[in-house]
């Protein structure tokens, strides 16, 4: 792309607001508009892995994301466990996953309270916030903040700390829970299920029934027709366990993997000159940029695309609500992000329920201390964004000598900027016509990254340049080709 | 109404769901200040702070790592009244500073060398990465929070900090470092503070069942807790795993890895020495492959070592 | 100016200090780049005062006290050295800095050749090693 | 800070090597150095009258002579500042002489390291505080544990010197092994005739308390007031009314082997150990006493009571002299000798008993099994010693009471035969080569070589010993009557005691002494000290030279009454301290504890070493006139200097 090397040359933008930043490029004619999502980051974990005794790793990655801190911290245990070749006992499995799901509900629950639920309903405002919406509809509001107070309290309770908390050992759990903590669970659940309906409830009347949302279902600027990647177990929704499963834009399985290990043979990466973070993308294709053909889809919208049923009888039942007002698999409009999340939030209150209940979680060895170990350790879980992969490599004596860290915000970064490109030709025909894109446009441009729900920080875990995390604001910056700023918002 | 603005450095989202989960009682601080930067949380731009002449409170989170990030830093704090370092990382730098050994080049290569492919392509401006270092490297707050994320403990603290500010317009010292002025193991519960506290050897994580009672140095544990500020409630302690010192030292400006590093080895087989003799003691010792990750894993940007290798490759 | 090498000598007052002494009776010589800092046990030595000699401008630290196991004045401090030593060592490997700028040596008040011959022999590795590059201007 | 620099010529001995005029310009730069001047001899009256005329013009506060160095000359300036009215803490000495001018030759070089030195004495002289001595009022009272022939020793020695000594044993009598012993080497003298009389002087003595029957409880405090809890078992006889008569002990049903002769003996349930037994009283065995009462109708003076029940006693001493002897090893661990399972293979003690005149066969030497006269012995040594798979170390005794058990042995059966497996034969000692000569010119057989195993052989009753001759390089079997075993020492000392008294041990339960040259008595927990084989192996003439200094050791704690000590300890700033534990951990002397969930210093206890403040991980613990920050502060001065 010739006018790429003129841009090259150029340093346009001063003034870094944050990691998230989209740039938008124009080639003159205005026929070739690529959108960028810039991540700036450059935080090297992969090089402060490295020397570390491995055993420490799940503690020092739970500090790549504060949001999913246990995420990381899980699946640096699976990558662990995997080194020291040990398989934890039951009791220690389903702890992690009870901690797993706890996860999920809390960040899923954090995006849709203080980013989707602010950006649907306060669409075309120029400030959509949690703020604005406590003025609005202050009930919704408070129930947002409520379900935090709730869950942070008891993941205080559990894992010690709100976030970085220590959980897993190699092979297991550092402690086992006990019947009082699954009573504090249970509480737990109680208020949060509370809140979650107010919230629920407001998304069914508010938002599903709402003009904008059927346009938005509609828009191709919203679809992205490219490949879906997850784990199952069985062929069912799974987070912590599993085979990674790759469908293609058609809904056809392509692949199965039932070793993480294997996921080097579907994914690769690749180090453009616009980003510090790598860009993955679906190894058979090749990179090609943006092309829905090299990319890969992960996170609820996949993990629903990969799965054939959702367990849990109110969760089932919402996934299929979904799929007909996606008109069937596979689902491909990114603005039902958020109703995926939903889907996934009933699926985690269902399950941790019936954890409550579950008395192999109170017995037993918390930790196994047999296994075989190898030099190479992988593991992944389905962090709330999507898959999260990490791959050690380790010396003699147990310490790092390459830690790989793939993340689903880098993986989905070539399909946000598909969309992003496709609404960015129209932004730039309206700044070429008036000088200024309509609110409209830029609505959907920010809405597009954030049904995306990026986690920057996360994607950025190569990087050490801080910035907002869940992205409420970012900059949009317009260039020509010399690089020249036509607008930035 | 006072101006309250919450500027994340290099972060990771930790210190804002910390933040956030002051819960009900952001609702009571918005009483006294009005939020006018939290991109986190606040859908205002940088450019509205930035038309601020001044704000009354100034919440840093993270550390710094690039150049921007270090003049936005600088900027905003110039303005500020009161700057609050909140976390490790802007306190003491935390887990990225774990870098600090090396230069970004080094860091960026760990990276690259992974990647299956590298393309040519448009090169847009991109921050420029700098050494990294903790906020308080390069300003001098009033207020310093330290914990990853700040605990309870902390939080509590700070909420206090921030009324108070609002309704006498004064802060207690020149410097406040948050957390009680003790270390980890006053009020451990582990600590049975008789007897002697014998390390029988050094025992990694992978090597040991972790018994949910016993002080984990007795248990051959490496645990910070004897160096670390009490900024929590013995979180990690609780839930059965050694403290990592998130909490930095005790007392500002002192080096809790040299401090820990000294009180472990001493204690190391106190009872043994003539027994087992130097090679005795070596083995045990040589179980701790990793220093830096062990004694610093959240102070290494503070600290002597670090220092030293700095002022080293300087003079080369 | 050509560069000369700094060492500071930290010597517990009963074995290698009294070896000094003696040294100095004997009129044995040694490298003078070497300064004594007299401490009334190694174990009295903590890993902060050679770290802060290290960043101060000295280009090695050498510690030197009673052999062990049994001729320690205070019955095993030098246990206590030899361990808080032997970690600063790891540390500085692992910092990228000659873990040999640090030694450890057991002299007895007799062996006052014995510290005449360990000073000058330390003093040419720091030379060797060049300098540490620590100094504070 | 007025600190004042002396810098000393030592005639050329300094001034020399080292230009001192610069070194007093470079001093005059130092922080804190309001003067500095140079002398001659500074140690000279006119020179220590300089410093003294100096302090009092320049309003001093601080003192560093560059001289010598302190083991020299430092009483000799710190007289001199207090002379002019300075405390001696206020002053330092900067060894520029042995530490400098004498060992270079560079007077250039030699002058700058002269400055690093003071400037480094300036440094910490900056930060050192005033202190006063440490003093502590003692108890003027010693205790001894054990009442063998060290016990006796140590406690006599004090007694005399008139020191009040609670002297405990765990036996119904005092004596000691050395009671069992027939005669001792290399003299061949009785060994009660010696002993006999020192433990009736003992007993006599006025200032010496004895607890019989009696063990050691518990302790608490320190060094000067000790708080010792004695257990005091029944006696069953009222000592001062026993008349020694014996009718109890005729009347008495019971019978059980006898300690004293080791079970080659019967003794009843109520006895006296041996005639010349300390106190001079029976003493009822109520492990085995079947209270019939038969004793009491016969007792003439009603000594006898069987309801006599256990008492606790407290004694409060200055210091406390451990002596608690020896065991010999068990010979069970050595099945290869057939110990206990054949009655002819005795132990050594048990030897003794079989030669002496009140042993169990009067002095004749016969097989216990069949009382058949002894013709010929096979002494096995090194019976458990030098042996890593039992005792590493070597039990120093054996090779010489061997040699005077087949001596002997020989003397008493004309025509016998005695044979001597051994190792090698350690005779350092006083008149200790010449008596293993005299052995064997005697005729005893010694046969270097280790016994392969023992067994009876039934038809004959002999015990055969199968062993091999090193020197001949063969197969040796001997048809012995009797097999003696040279069985090694190890320590009667056991932890419950250890742990009381907070004294080390070495894997043998041995005491540890806190310097095995220059304090050899002494055990690192102060006002403790040790006597005779609960130090280490021995024989008597060691045991009780060591008795005797460890009894000088307690005197010299004891005899003014109070302590003084140099205040230069280990300090602990209570706020900073949060209970860690690791400075009680690493203290050798047990002067750290914590109290309050806080660490205290006991002043008296501490050595003042700084192992504790170096491992402090908050730095709450100081070693006084050495603080970290004195010690950073010096590193840093004498590298400031170019």
């Amino acid at each position: 792309m010739g006018e790429y090397g003129l841009l090259s040359a150029l340093d346009p933008i001063t003034l870094v607001e944050g990691v998230a930043r989209v740039v938008i490029v124009t080639s003159s004619d205005g026929g070739d508009v690529r959108a960028l999502y810039q991540i700036m980051e450059f935080r090297g974990f992969e090089k402060l892995a490295q020397g570390r005794h491995v055993e420490d790793m799940p503690r020092i990655v739970s500090t790549i994301c504060g949001f999913c801190s246990w995420s990381h911290h899980l699946v640096s245990g699976k990558a662990v466990d995997a080194v020291f070749g040990r398989k934890p006992p039951a009791r220690a499995e389903l702890t992690r996953i009870l901690v797993n799901h706890i996860q999920i509900l809390d960040s899923h629950l954090l995006h849709f309270a203080f980013i989707g639920l602010p950006d649907l309903a306060l669409w075309g405002e120029k400030q959509r916030d949690i703020t604005k919406l406590l003025a609005k509809s202050p009930e919704v509001a408070s129930a947002a903040l409520k379900t935090r107070t709730v869950l942070k309290r008891l993941e205080k309770r559990l894992v010690g700390k709100i976030q970085q908390g220590p959980v897993v050992v190699p092979g297991g759990v550092a402690r086992g829970l006990t019947r009082e903590d699954l009573g504090e669970l249970e509480k737990a659940l109680r208020d949060v299920s509370g809140a979650f309906n107010t919230l629920y409830k407001f998304f069914e009347e508010r938002v599903v029934e709402s003009e904008l949302f059927k346009r938005l279902l509609e828009s191709e600027e919203f679809t992205v027709r490219c490949y879906s990647m997850g784990l199952v177990r069985g062929s069912a929704l799974e987070h912590y366990d599993g085979a990674l499963r790759v469908v293609d834009s058609k809904g056809r399985v392509v692949h199965e993997l039932a070793s993480p290990a294997e996921y080097t043979s579907v994914i690769g990466e690749a180090l453009v000159e616009w980003n510090h973070a790598a860009l993955p993308y679906y190894k058979l294709a090749g990179f090609k940029f943006p092309d829905e053909e090299s990319t890969i889809m992960v996170g609820p919208l996949a993990r629903l695309n990969v799965a054939e049923k959702v367990p849990g009888e109110r969760a089932s039942w919402e996934y299929k609500r979904l799929l007909e007002a996606a008109g069937g698999k596979p689902v491909s409009n990114v603005a039902l992000y958020h109703w995926a999340r939903l889907v996934e939030t009933i699926h985690s209150l269902e399950a941790l329920e019936e954890m409550t209940r579950d008395s192999r979680l109170l017995e037993g060895e918390v930790a196994s201390f047999t296994g075989t170990p190898s030099s190479r350790g992988v593991g992944a879980v389905e962090a709330p964004r999507g898959v999260l992969i990490h791959d050690y490599s380790v010396a003699e004596d147990f310490t790092v000598a390459r830690a790989r860290i793939i993340t689903p915000t880098t993986i989905n970064n070539t399909s946000i900027n598909t969309n992003l490109s496709r609404v960015s030709a129209r932004l730039v025909r309206e700044v070429k016509s008036s000088g200024r894109p309509s609110p409209e446009t830029v609505s959907l441009l920010e809405s597009i990254v954030r049904s995306y729900d990026p986690c920057n920080s996360c994607a950025t875990h190569c990087v050490r340049i801080g910035g907002e995390v869940i992205t409420t604001s970012f900059t949009i910056v317009v260039l020509n080709e010399r690089g020249d700023v036509l607008w930035r918002g | 109404m006072l101006r309250l603005a919450v500027l994340p450095g290099a972060v990771c989202g930790g210190c804002d769901v910390a933040l956030a989960s002051l819960g009900e009682r952001l609702l009571e601080l918005l009483k006294h200040y009005e939020v006018v930067y939290w991109p986190t949380v606040v859908d205002r731009k940088l450019s509205d702070l930035l038309k601020l002449d001044s704000v009354d409170v100034l919440i840093h989170m993270g550390g710094i790592s690039v150049e921007e990030e270090a003049e936005l830093a600088r900027e905003i704090s110039s303005r500020a009244r009161v700057k609050v370092s909140f976390g490790t990382c802007s306190v003491y730098g935390d887990i990225p500073g774990l870098n600090s050994l090396y230069t970004p080049e080094e860091v960026y290569e760990a990276i690259a060398s992974q990647v299956d492919a590298r393309i040519r392509s448009e090169r847009l401006g991109l921050p420029r990465p700098i050494e990294y270092s903790a906020y308080t490297d390069i300003v001098e707050p009033e207020v310093l929070a330290p914990g990853c994320p700040p605990d309870e403990l902390v939080l509590d603290q700070l909420f206090e900090l921030l009324v108070k500010y609002a309704e006498t317009g004064r802060l207690e010292a020149r410097l406040v470092l948050l957390g009680d002025s003790e270390s980890l193991c006053n009020k451990c519960p582990r600590n049975p503070k008789t007897s002697k506290v014998v390390v029988p050897g050094i025992k990694r994580l992978y090597e040991v069942r972790l018994d949910e009672n016993k002080c984990f140095l007795e248990q051959g544990v490496l645990c910070m807790g004897p160096a670390t500020r009490a900024i929590c409630d013995h979180s990690c302690v609780r839930v059965n795993y050694p403290c990592t010192g998130c909490g930095g030292p005790v007392e500002w400006g002192s080096d809790a890895g040299l401090s820990a590093m000294s009180a472990v080895a001493s204690a190391l087989m106190a009872d043994m020495e003539k027994a087992v003799l130097e090679p005795g003691l070596v083995g045990e010792l040589d179980e701790v492959r990793d220093v830096v990750g062990s004694f610093y894993r959240y102070t290494l940007r503070k600290s002597l070592i670090y220092k030293l290798k700095k002022a080293r490759s300087s003079g080369e | 100016m050509s560069w000369s090498p700094r060492v500071v000598a930290f010597l517990c007052k009963w074995c290698s200090g009294a070896a000094a002494e003696t040294a100095g009776v004997m009129r044995l010589r040694y490298d003078p780049s070497v300064t004594p800092v007299i401490v009334p046990c190694t174990g009295r030595v903590t890993p902060a005062m050679i770290l802060t000699a290290l960043l101060n401008g000295a280009d090695g630290v050498l510690v030197g006290g009673c052999h062990t196991p049994n001729d320690c004045h205070y019955v095993a401090g030098n246990f206590k050295a030899f361990k808080r030593v032997y970690m600063v060592k790891k540390l500085l490997q692992q910092a990228g800095i000659e873990p040999e700028r640090v030694r450890i040596e057991w002299i007895s008040a007799t062996e006052a050749p014995k510290l005449a011959r360990v000073v000058s022999e330390f003093v040419e590795e720091i030379r060797r090693l060049g300098p540490l590059g620590g100094r504070r201007a | 800070m007025r600190i004042g620099v002396f810098v000393c010529h030592c005639g050329v001995n300094i001034a020399g090597v080292v230009n001192v005029k610069r070194v007093v310009e470079e001093a005059r730069k130092l922080p804190g150095v309001v003067h500095a001047e140079d002398y001659t001899y500074m140690c000279s009256e006119p020179g220590q009258e300089l410093i003294v005329r100096a302090i009092r013009e320049h309003g001093l506060d601080g003192v560093v002579v560059a001289a010598c160095t302190p083991s020299l000359h430092y009483e000799t300036f710190a007289r001199a500042v207090e002379r002019a009215g300075l405390s001696r803490y206020r002053l330092e000495m900067a060894s520029i002489r042995e530490l400098d001018s004498w060992v270079h030759l560079d007077k250039e070089l030699a002058t700058e390291k002269a400055v690093r030195i003071i400037a480094g004495a300036v440094a910490k002289l900056a930060g050192s505080r005033v202190y006063e001595p440490i003093r502590l009022e003692v108890t003027r009272r010693a205790m001894v544990i054990g009442g063998g022939i060290a016990g006796i020793t140590a406690a006599l020695t004090l007694a005399k010197m008139g020191i009040p000594v609670v002297l405990v044993e765990k036996a119904p009598t005092i004596g000691g092994k050395m009671a069992m012993l027939h005669e001792t080497f290399p003299t061949l003298d009785c060994a009660q005739c010696i002993l006999t009389p020192l433990m009736a002087e003992v007993a006599r003595h006025p200032l010496v308390k004895i607890y019989t029957l009696a063990e050691v409880e518990g302790v608490e405090g320190y060094v000067g007031n000790f708080k010792v809890k004695i257990r005091v078992k029944p006696r069953g006889v009222r000592v001062e009314d026993c008349r020694l008569c014996g009718f109890c002990e005729r009347v008495c049903p019971v019978e059980v082997p006898s300690e004293f002769n080791r079970g080659l003996s019967k003794r009843k349930a109520i006895y006296i150990p041996f005639a010349q037994a300390v106190p001079a009283a029976y003493v009822v065995d109520f492990e085995h006493c079947t209270r019939c009462g038969r004793c009491l109708k016969v007792c003439p003076t009603k000594a006898i009571n069987l309801d006599q029940r256990e008492e606790l006693v407290e004694e409060v001493v200055g210091a406390v002299i451990v002596a608690t002897g020896y065991e010999l090893y068990p010979p069970e661990k050595l099945p290869e000798y057939q110990y206990g399972a054949e009655d002819d293979v005795v132990d050594s003690l048990q030897f003794e008993r079989i030669l002496d005149v009140q042993g169990p066969t009067r002095g004749e030497i016969r097989r216990p099994s069949d009382k058949k006269p002894v013709k010929r012995v096979v002494f096995i040594q090194c019976a458990g010693s030098r042996d890593v798979s039992h005792l590493p170390y070597c039990s120093k005794i054996c090779c010489m009471y061997t040699a005077k058990h087949a001596m002997l042995f020989l003397e008493r059966v004309p025509g016998g035969e005695a044979y001597v497996f051994y190792i090698d034969v350690r005779a350092g000692g006083k008149g200790f080569e010449e008596f293993i000569k005299r052995a064997q010119e005697h005729g005893v057989v010694y046969i270097k070589g280790r016994v392969a195993r023992v067994y009876k052989d039934r038809a004959t009753g002999d015990v055969v010993v199968e062993g091999y001759d090193l020197l001949d390089n063969r197969e040796i079997v001997i048809r012995a009557d009797l097999v003696v075993l040279a069985l090694g020492m190890v320590s009667a000392l056991d932890k419950k005691l250890t742990e009381a008294l907070k004294i080390p041990t070495d894997p043998y339960m041995f005491v540890s002494e806190v310097h095995p040259k220059l304090r050899p008595v002494e055990t690192p927990a102060a006002g403790v000290l040790v006597a005779g084989t609960t130090q280490g192996p021995k024989d008597i003439p060691e045991s009780i030279a060591q008795a005797a200094s460890a009894a000088a050791k307690a005197a010299e704690l004891l005899i003014r009454g109070y302590i003084e000590r140099d205040p230069l300890v280990a300090e602990v700033d209570r706020d900073k301290c949060n209970g860690c534990r690791v400075c009680v951990t690493v203290c050798p002397y047990g002067a750290v504890e914590i109290v309050e969930g806080k660490a205290r210093v006991n002043e008296v206890v501490c050595e003042g070493c700084g192992a504790c403040a170096a491992s402090c991980p908050v730095g709450a613990i100081q070693l006084r006139n050495y603080t970290e920050s004195q010690a950073l502060e010096v590193v840093k001065a004498v590298l400031r200097v170019k």
